[in-house]
């Protein structure tokens, strides 16, 4: 079968096409890829980076960037104590109203500018706009400003505990600090630029969004001497380039990493952990200790979850073995844990949730619902078909609320829509809802300022679902205010007990994700969120 | 021969126009807000109408058409709502992965499945044709995906001849370029024999009906030359129109297959852009998609001119 | 005994193979060098099979199943494949009835010539050239350096013909089969291809197998003639013992159904009443165009004609002249580009459909082709009553009057419950007209009525609507080609050229002593013209 | 009267049945094909009540078990009994692809009449269509799916919109051919209403074509929905349906590849019956097939 019969192409492609196309392919030539150039390390994160302003969105992906690009004043340690970062040292007043930190030496932005005081207090006012967290410290802000070049500067109205606390918080929307120019773009709109201090420098050209994103080591990054640990700790970073790339299809990522094709899985699904277990070529271990939080959250503005005792109902009807065996399935990488401020936790507390850890809650529930005397009407819980963490739990809490009596209207849609339909108000007829789930990192909801859920202040400044309890609130707000561990911890309990009496919404599991990457790395570290630095092939 | 050309290509203005009605609607009227998507979780109410009107979201529905018509006269597309990059720039770097798959798939699908289509046709109603035909006909019933996990398990896995996946561009060297592609375009080869297959047998057998193959027969040529000078000449036709029409289905629709072998091209952009609500990627590519069909088409007219005299002269 | 070009002895074709389904059955036929046998049939008599057979072209179903095709001394049923097609265009060639059809659309018409000598000659590309050229200028095509390059579609049916002729013939092959090359060709053009055939055969010395089912071609080509009847040979005979002494009824029967040019005494006119007029009628299509002026073709110019009632206007012409496009026009399936067309009085040229379908009643049409004339999913019976019903008849008297209408056209009134394909083209021509007539309609119109029928069926027909015109007092205007088959049966007749009446006036002037030179040219050009067939002797001899 | 009576054949009608019966035997693959397809229509129709266990309960703590004497087929992700699932999905299935055929086909017929009788809609319909065949079908029916949810009906309506342009030009092309044969034009001449001569003379025409066009469509149909699942855009999950058992299913290929395996060879099975069908069906409708042999 000559190919001379093939419409004239140009002679060069032609000779190669029959040259190669025949005889390589079909002699099985060596398939393995090239070696990887000992320098760049291939990750496949667990979705594609879209949004590259991680203030302006709370998505982990953007979180991640951050880390990569940007750094923080002050970074917890593996044991959840703040440390500083790019602060050298820093004194509060006697009143406790004014903070001066002093910026370590050598700081410097990808562009060859030194950090000022003045980009940290652009930083910080851009974060403070977005952040929960940011906001309640903002409230208690009276001005930032600098004090000569390496000197930030903040005054409060009155003294708040969280300072440091605030500054050194690990997950989304976390107070990286960027020049002055970029800080000062609205905070709803991207910044144009990636410039920051972090120990990775931004290739712009060769970013291709939903495919790649590249980062380079930034040279002249002055790393802290003290060994990582978690996010605090020295920076040094091993490799020349790091590559994010996107794997739409899990059974494609397996066999690239089985293959030798990338080096790095974010997050692969479950039950392939044992294939990769198996092998030992590969490592797999969980980084990140707290973990994640799936939630379920009622929506308190309509009926018929405007009632509490239909959500305690609701919520009594659930056992979270059945949710995890479903959604993780090997018993190693869950664990039942009804603390809102997730387990192993200071303020970790399993007060109210014992019908959520036992599974005994079915007769409650029946009780709770004769009593709300539950007329039937069906409960919409939006159900996201193409996400693989979020498509399970709504199919269990919906058979496990039709056991106990309720009518469920499962309604399949993309995420999206969710993401839309969930922050409207209005009722169920016009587009509202009655509940849905996602899930959290556990750095993002182990305190009550962070965790968005226990937030009480109704349709005004609430997060989705709008409970309105002002008990919550003034409890949130001493806590803020607490001076000490012992008092923030009984703070926390009072909030969870209240949190379950109404019914706000429930944690209806913990699980981790451990990550896999190929036995030629070395020094990957734990963390809130996958550091690359520190790792070196 | 030029009226010709020029008719078609005026008949295609009317066909874009009508697409771009079509799909700007279709994303107008569904539910799902691009803004709140960039809010994110902690969005305020007001925020969400800032990011709305930044977007220019909230004009009455013909102002959003005509300044986005305006803006592809003047061949800006508008920039992506999520990544911020232009959508142009984004749609260039995703056309190598497609063109390249759409043409060793054409190029492959054609070289098997002519010679198939002709055999079968010669020997109609024996066992070879019936063969073909079933042959065929399978590769029309199995979903893609399924082919795709079986050429990775058995040729990247055990064999290991291929990698996974991954793209290399041909700039890289031919032979990369070739380990990467091979998988994807076997699989897509399957479909396209089967299509390509039928319908050079069924036009085929009409052909072979016609008088002039019977003269061809009474001026005692061989069998060989009758069918390939006479049958397959006048075949052509339809067979270049599955070509073409294969063509653009490729650019436009191997979503799955480029998912499975990480192929990053246009079908998944629009995916994601789909899933993501990326209003300006989504009409973009599909006017793209449609644009590329309209021109093949218009191709396809050009062959028939070259290949059948009779049309030249009309 | 050995050089004998083709010797056929006790030839038979079978359905698959199976003895009871016979198509041909024990034919013997021979032809010596230069001698041309025509072989003469209606359709379905096997003629055309027998030719198939002798170039082993059958198609599949069918298969020779005894007997021996003996060509120049070697048995064709038995040659291999292989030989058969060294033989093919060498020893013997055919060329066919569709030349329309039968070049291959997309190759250059000399290249097509070319390919023979490819194949069977070892001469080299130029010589090869030379060859065509000079096989070109001897059919009489003319500038043959220009129809060399060009595609078929760019040539006239006659070109055509002459191209299958060069290629069939420039090998000098011993025996040239031709099955009906002129049938499909017009009257002059057929006129000129026997001439050539007769030509070529002398200067090259060919046998001739010439099939046809037309005994005016028949009387003007053949040397010796075998009289087919399904499958069986009827009788064999010299031309001139054939038409004058015809030994079985059946070629009796075949020669008395043959129209005689000489038109019938003229009728009296009964009465003056005009049933349809048309003054100034004309139709040009194209013109117009977006961008640039599409070519304008003017198929009808200032067609003025009138029918009485109870009589015949035969239109004739070649294709292309108009005839239908008029009759089209008449019947308003296509609209006219101006003039009027007066039915009963009433002008229906520039009516829109609504106000047109009331006049509709009064005008019917009965079509050339049988097969597509009637609807082949409803039984007839409801097709006739279509017309009926639509003007409010009740369905029940409409079904009486449908099986009266079958009767009166021959038919049992029981088949008004049958399918179209369970009848005989000449039969659903029949149910054609009883449909036209369902509607009791002022004027018929006949595009080629009987065209597609067998000579022996077309005679039936005409007598029918002889009859049925003295009956109902129905005014016809009658589309035909056939200059034999106008002179039975029009009282007046209009004879048309590219789209013009050239001349108009009763059938005795017209066809018996033309005035314009067109119509003699047409007239001179008819086969068999000097023949009294049904009287078995020329018209010359006539007492 | 003049010519003799001939005498007509007895009526004879061949009955659908018939008809269909001739298709079927017509050679052992359709047999085979017709049977297979029989089996999976009747296991569809009868899922409810033949089913070992029901397909939609939960059972996470026995999932991803390979076929055992309980579960024949295994389990899947969560549990559910995959043989039951792959019946009960047949229902979907089935009614997105008869579903799908039946949508096309009626509009098709509907705008291609139109098209092909009506001279002024013509240009205007056939632009439509050709807009319509611009738009790559597999991203509009995702496009449709993502934008209005994934309910049964906009998953077929979905599936259905890329179709009908092709039933539209199939019945144009039928409709402007059949107009030219004289039968029609002696129906004009009688005065029928144009309602009339579509319903009486053009439609009977486009059923052979359009029988051989719905088996395709209802194959591709069935394909279409697999891939929409596949890309997270088809059925919600809840109801099964093979596209999105094999959906739900190809994460976990390397550990019980059954669970994407059975389904694609019921699938494939279903829809090589349904085509091979449909070819028969051309084969003994087509009329050139049919008087190939010996017309001379």
């Amino acid at each position: 079968m000559s190919l001379s019969n093939l419409k004239p192409k140009p002679n060069s492609v032609r000779r190669a096409l029959r040259g190669t196309l025949f005889s390589a392919t079909l002699a099985g030539l060596a398939a393995v890829a090239g070696p990887l150039s000992a320098q760049t390390l291939v990750a496949v994160k667990h979705s594609a980076l879209r949004v590259l302003d991680p203030i302006m969105t709370t998505a982990y992906m953007s979180r991640n960037h951050g880390y990569m690009v940007f750094d923080t004043l002050y970074a917890l340690d593996s044991d959840l104590v703040p440390q500083p970062q790019m602060v050298e040292s820093h004194t509060v007043s006697d009143d406790g109203l004014t903070y001066r930190f002093t910026l370590r030496e050598g700081l410097k932005f990808h562009d060859g500018a030194p950090v000022t005081g003045e980009d940290v207090a652009a930083s910080i006012a851009r974060w403070g706009e977005r952040d929960g967290m940011g906001q309640v410290l903002m409230s208690f802000v009276e001005s930032m400003g600098q004090d000569g070049d390496n000197v930030f500067v903040m005054t409060l109205k009155k003294p708040y505990g969280l300072v440091i606390d605030s500054l050194a918080k690990p997950s989304s929307n976390v107070p990286f600090i960027m020049p002055k120019r970029l800080a000062e773009t609205p905070s709803t709109e991207p910044i144009p630029e990636q410039i920051g201090s972090g120990p990775f420098t931004w290739v712009a050209d060769e970013f291709q969004p939903g495919v790649k994103a590249v980062y380079a080591k930034f040279e002249d990054y002055v790393p802290r001497d003290e060994p990582p640990s978690w996010a605090s700790g020295g920076k040094v970073v091993k490799v020349d380039r790091v590559e994010w790339v996107v794997m739409p299809d899990d059974q494609t990522a397996l066999n690239a990493l089985l293959a030798g094709e990338i080096d790095y899985w974010e997050s692969p699904p479950s039950d392939l952990l044992p294939i990769l277990a198996a092998n030992d070529e590969m490592v797999v271990r969980n980084l990140n200790k707290l973990g994640y939080q799936t939630i379920m959250r009622p929506n308190a503005l309509h009926p018929p979850m405007d009632n509490p005792l239909i959500r305690k109902a609701a919520i009594a009807s659930v056992y979270q073995k059945d949710v995890l065996d479903a959604l993780v399935g090997n018993p190693e990488l869950y664990k039942l844990c009804g603390a809102m401020f997730v387990c192993d936790t200071p303020l970790a507390s399993d007060v109210g949730s014992e019908t959520l850890t036992e599974g005994n809650g079915k007769d409650l529930a029946r009780e709770l619902l004769k009593e709300a005397g539950y007329d039937g009407t069906p409960i919409v819980i939006m159900h996201p078909t193409d996400v693989g963490t979020l498509r399970t739990q709504p199919v269990v809490v919906a058979q496990a609320m039709r056991d106990v009596g309720f009518e469920v209207d499962l309604q399949a849609m993309d995420w999206q829509t969710l993401v839309g339909r969930r922050a409207s108000q209005a009722p169920i007829g016009e587009g509202g809802w009655n509940m849905f789930m996602t899930n959290w990192v556990g750095a993002d909801v182990f305190n009550p300022l962070v965790n968005n859920m226990v937030n009480g202040k109704g349709p005004e400044g609430g997060w989705f679902g709008w409970p309105d309890v002002p008990k919550l609130e003034e409890l949130r707000m001493a806590y803020a205010t607490s001076p000490s561990l012992d008092e923030q911890k009984k703070l926390a309990e009072e909030i969870q007990k209240v949190a379950y009496e109404e019914g706000v919404y429930a944690p209806i599991g913990q699980y981790f994700v451990p990550t896999a990457w190929s036995a030629a790395l070395e020094g990957v570290l734990d963390g809130p969120a996958p550091f690359f630095w520190n790792i070196s092939k | 021969m030029f009226g010709y050309i020029l008719q078609r290509l005026l008949a295609a203005i009317p066909v874009m126009g009508f697409v771009a009605l079509f799909v700007f609607l279709l994303l107008r009227l569904t539910p799902g807000d691009p803004a709140a998507i960039i809010a994110g979780d902690t969005a305020t109410p007001e925020q969400l109408e800032a990011i709305r009107d930044s977007l220019g979201l909230n004009d009455p529905f013909f102002v959003q058409f005509f300044n986005w018509i305006g803006q592809l006269l003047q061949g800006d597309f508008g920039t992506s709502i999520l990544s911020g990059k232009p959508v142009i720039e984004l749609i260039q770097a995703r056309m190598e992965p497609t063109i390249s798959l759409a043409l060793t798939t054409i190029i492959l699908s054609v070289v098997i499945a002519v010679p198939l289509g002709v055999i079968a046709a010669w020997k109609h109603g024996t066992l070879i044709d019936r063969f073909v035909m079933l042959l065929s006909v399978v590769g029309f019933s199995v979903p893609v995906f399924v082919i795709g996990y079986l050429m990775i398990s058995l040729f990247s896995m055990q064999l290991n001849w291929f990698p996974v996946q991954g793209f290399r561009p041909i700039g890289d060297g031919l032979g990369p370029f070739l380990q990467r592609i091979a998988l994807p375009t076997f699989t897509l080869t399957l479909l396209y024999i089967a299509l390509i297959a039928r319908i050079t047998r069924t036009s085929m057998l009409e052909i072979l009906g016609d008088d002039y193959i019977r003269t061809a027969r009474a001026k005692g040529l061989p069998e060989s030359r009758v069918l390939m000078r006479h049958a397959l000449r006048n075949c052509s036709v339809p067979i270049i129109t599955v070509i073409g029409i294969g063509f653009a289905l490729i650019i436009s629709g191997v979503v799955v297959t480029e998912s499975v072998f990480n192929l990053p091209g246009l079908g998944r952009l629009t995916v994601d852009a789909v899933l993501a609500r990326d209003y300006p990627v989504i009409q973009a590519v599909i006017l793209l998609a449609s644009l590329i069909y309209v021109v093949i088409n218009l191709l396809i007219d050009i062959a028939y001119v070259l290949l059948d005299p009779r049309i030249r002269y009309s | 005994m050995s050089d004998r070009v083709l010797d056929i002895s006790n030839l038979r074709i079978a359905l698959n193979g199976n003895e009871d389904s016979q198509v041909v059955k024990g034919l013997n036929l021979k032809i010596e060098p230069g001698q041309t046998m025509c072989l003469v049939g209606e359709s379905g008599s096997g003629k055309s099979l027998t030719a198939l057979a002798t170039m082993g072209l059958l198609p599949k179903v069918l298969s020779p199943i005894a007997g021996s095709i003996v060509l120049k001394g070697e048995d064709m049923l038995t040659a291999t494949p292989a030989r058969m097609r060294t033989l093919r265009a060498t020893a013997m060639s055919m060329i066919f009835q569709e030349p329309m059809t039968a070049l291959n659309p997309v190759a250059r018409v000399g290249q097509q010539i070319e390919e023979v000598l490819e194949f069977h000659s070892d001469l080299s590309q130029s010589e090869r050239r030379r060859r065509v050229l000079e096989m070109m200028e001897a059919v009489h095509l003319p500038d043959i350096e220009k129809l060399y390059k060009s595609y078929p579609h760019q040539l006239s049916g006659g070109q055509r013909q002459r191209i299958m002729i060069a290629m069939a013939l420039i090998m000098r092959p011993q025996l040239l089969i031709a099955d009906e090359p002129t049938t499909a060709l017009d009257v002059t053009t057929q006129a000129q291809i026997l001439k050539l055939i007769r030509e070529l055969r002398e200067e090259q010395g060919t046998a001739v197998l010439f099939i046809t089912h037309d005994m005016g071609v028949v009387s003007e080509i053949a040397d010796d003639v075998t009289v087919l009847k399904l499958g069986e040979v009827m009788e064999t005979q010299s031309v001139d013992n054939l038409l004058r002494h015809p030994q079985t009824d059946y070629t009796r029967d075949l020669l008395r159904s043959v129209p005689s040019q000489v038109p019938r005494p003229a009728r009296s006119v009964a009465t003056d009443e005009i049933v349809l007029d048309t003054d100034k009628l004309c139709k040009t299509y194209g013109g117009g165009g977006l961008f640039f002026r599409a070519r304008e073709v003017m198929a009808a110019q200032d067609v003025s004609l009138s029918l009485l009632k109870g009589r015949t206007l035969g239109i004739v012409g070649e294709s292309g002249s108009g005839k239908s496009t008029v009759a089209r026009c008449i019947m308003r399936l296509i609209d006219p580009t101006s003039g009027s067309i007066k039915v009963g009085g009433k002008d229906i040229a520039t009516l829109s459909q609504k106000d047109l379908k009331p006049q509709r009643k009064n005008i019917q049409i009965v079509f050339q082709d049988p097969m597509r004339s009637l609807n082949p999913r409803i039984e007839v019976g409801e097709s006739i009553i279509e017309g009926p019903l639509n003007f409010g008849v009740p369905r029940n008297k409409a079904m009486t009057r449908a099986r009266e209408l079958l009767e009166l056209v021959g038919l049992p009134a029981s088949a008004v419950d049958r399918f179209p394909h369970q009848f005989s083209g000449g039969q659903r021509q029949r149910i054609a007209i009883a449909r036209a007539l369902a509607m009791d309609p002022d004027v018929l119109v006949a595009d080629e009525a009987v065209s597609a029928l067998d000579v022996s069926v077309q005679a039936q027909v005409l007598d029918l609507l002889a009859e049925l015109q003295a009956r109902f007092g129905l005014g016809i205007l009658f589309i035909t080609h056939d200059l034999g088959v106008a002179a039975q049966i029009c009282d007046d007749v209009v004879v048309m050229q590219y789209g013009r009446v050239v001349e108009y006036g009763p059938a005795g002037q017209v066809l018996g002593a033309p005035q314009q030179d067109y119509t003699k040219a047409l007239i001179a050009a008819a086969p068999g013209r000097h023949w009294d067939f049904a009287n078995f002797r020329p018209f010359a001899e006539a007492p | 009267m003049t010519g003799q009576t001939t005498t007509v054949a007895p009526r004879e009608t061949i009955s659908p049945f018939a008809k269909v019966r001739d298709i079927v035997l017509s050679s052992p693959i359709v047999m085979v094909a017709t049977a297979l397809l029989a089996i999976i229509v009747l296991a569809a129709i009868f899922a409810p009540w033949i089913v070992p266990h029901d397909p939609v309960r939960l059972t996470p703590s026995v999932r991803l078990k390979p076929p055992n004497e309980e579960y024949w087929l295994g389990t899947d992700a969560f549990g559910r009994d995959l043989f039951s699932r792959i019946i009960t999905g047949g229902r979907i299935s089935l009614v997105i692809g008869v579903g799908a055929a039946i949508a096309a086909v009626a509009a098709g017929l509907l705008l291609g009449l139109l098209a092909g009788y009506i001279r002024w809609m013509d240009a205007l319909l056939m632009r439509m269509v050709d807009g319509l065949m611009a738009i790559p079908n597999v991203l509009l029916a995702i496009a449709i799916v993502s934008l209005w949810g994934a309910s049964l009906w906009t998953v077929l309506f979905a599936i259905t919109i890329p179709e009908v342009p092709r039933v539209v030009r199939l019945v144009r092309s039928v409709v402007l051919s059949a107009r030219e044969e004289p039968y029609v034009e002696a129906a004009i001449a009688a005065g029928s209403s144009t309602w009339l001569i579509m319903r009486r003379h053009l439609v009977p025409n486009t059923v052979a074509p359009l029988i051989i066009q719905g088996t395709y469509i209802c194959a591709s149909a069935i394909l279409t929905e697999a891939i929409l699942s596949f890309l997270g855009a088809g059925i919600n999950p809840e109801t099964p349906s093979w596209g999105n058992i094999m959906a739900e299913g190809r994460i976990y290929f390397q550990i019980n590849p059954g669970i994407v395996l059975w389904p694609g060879l019921v699938v494939s099975v279903a829809i090589l019956s349904i085509n091979l069908l449909g070819d028969a069906v051309r084969d003994a409708l087509d009329p050139r097939m049919a008087q190939r042999g010996i017309d001379r």
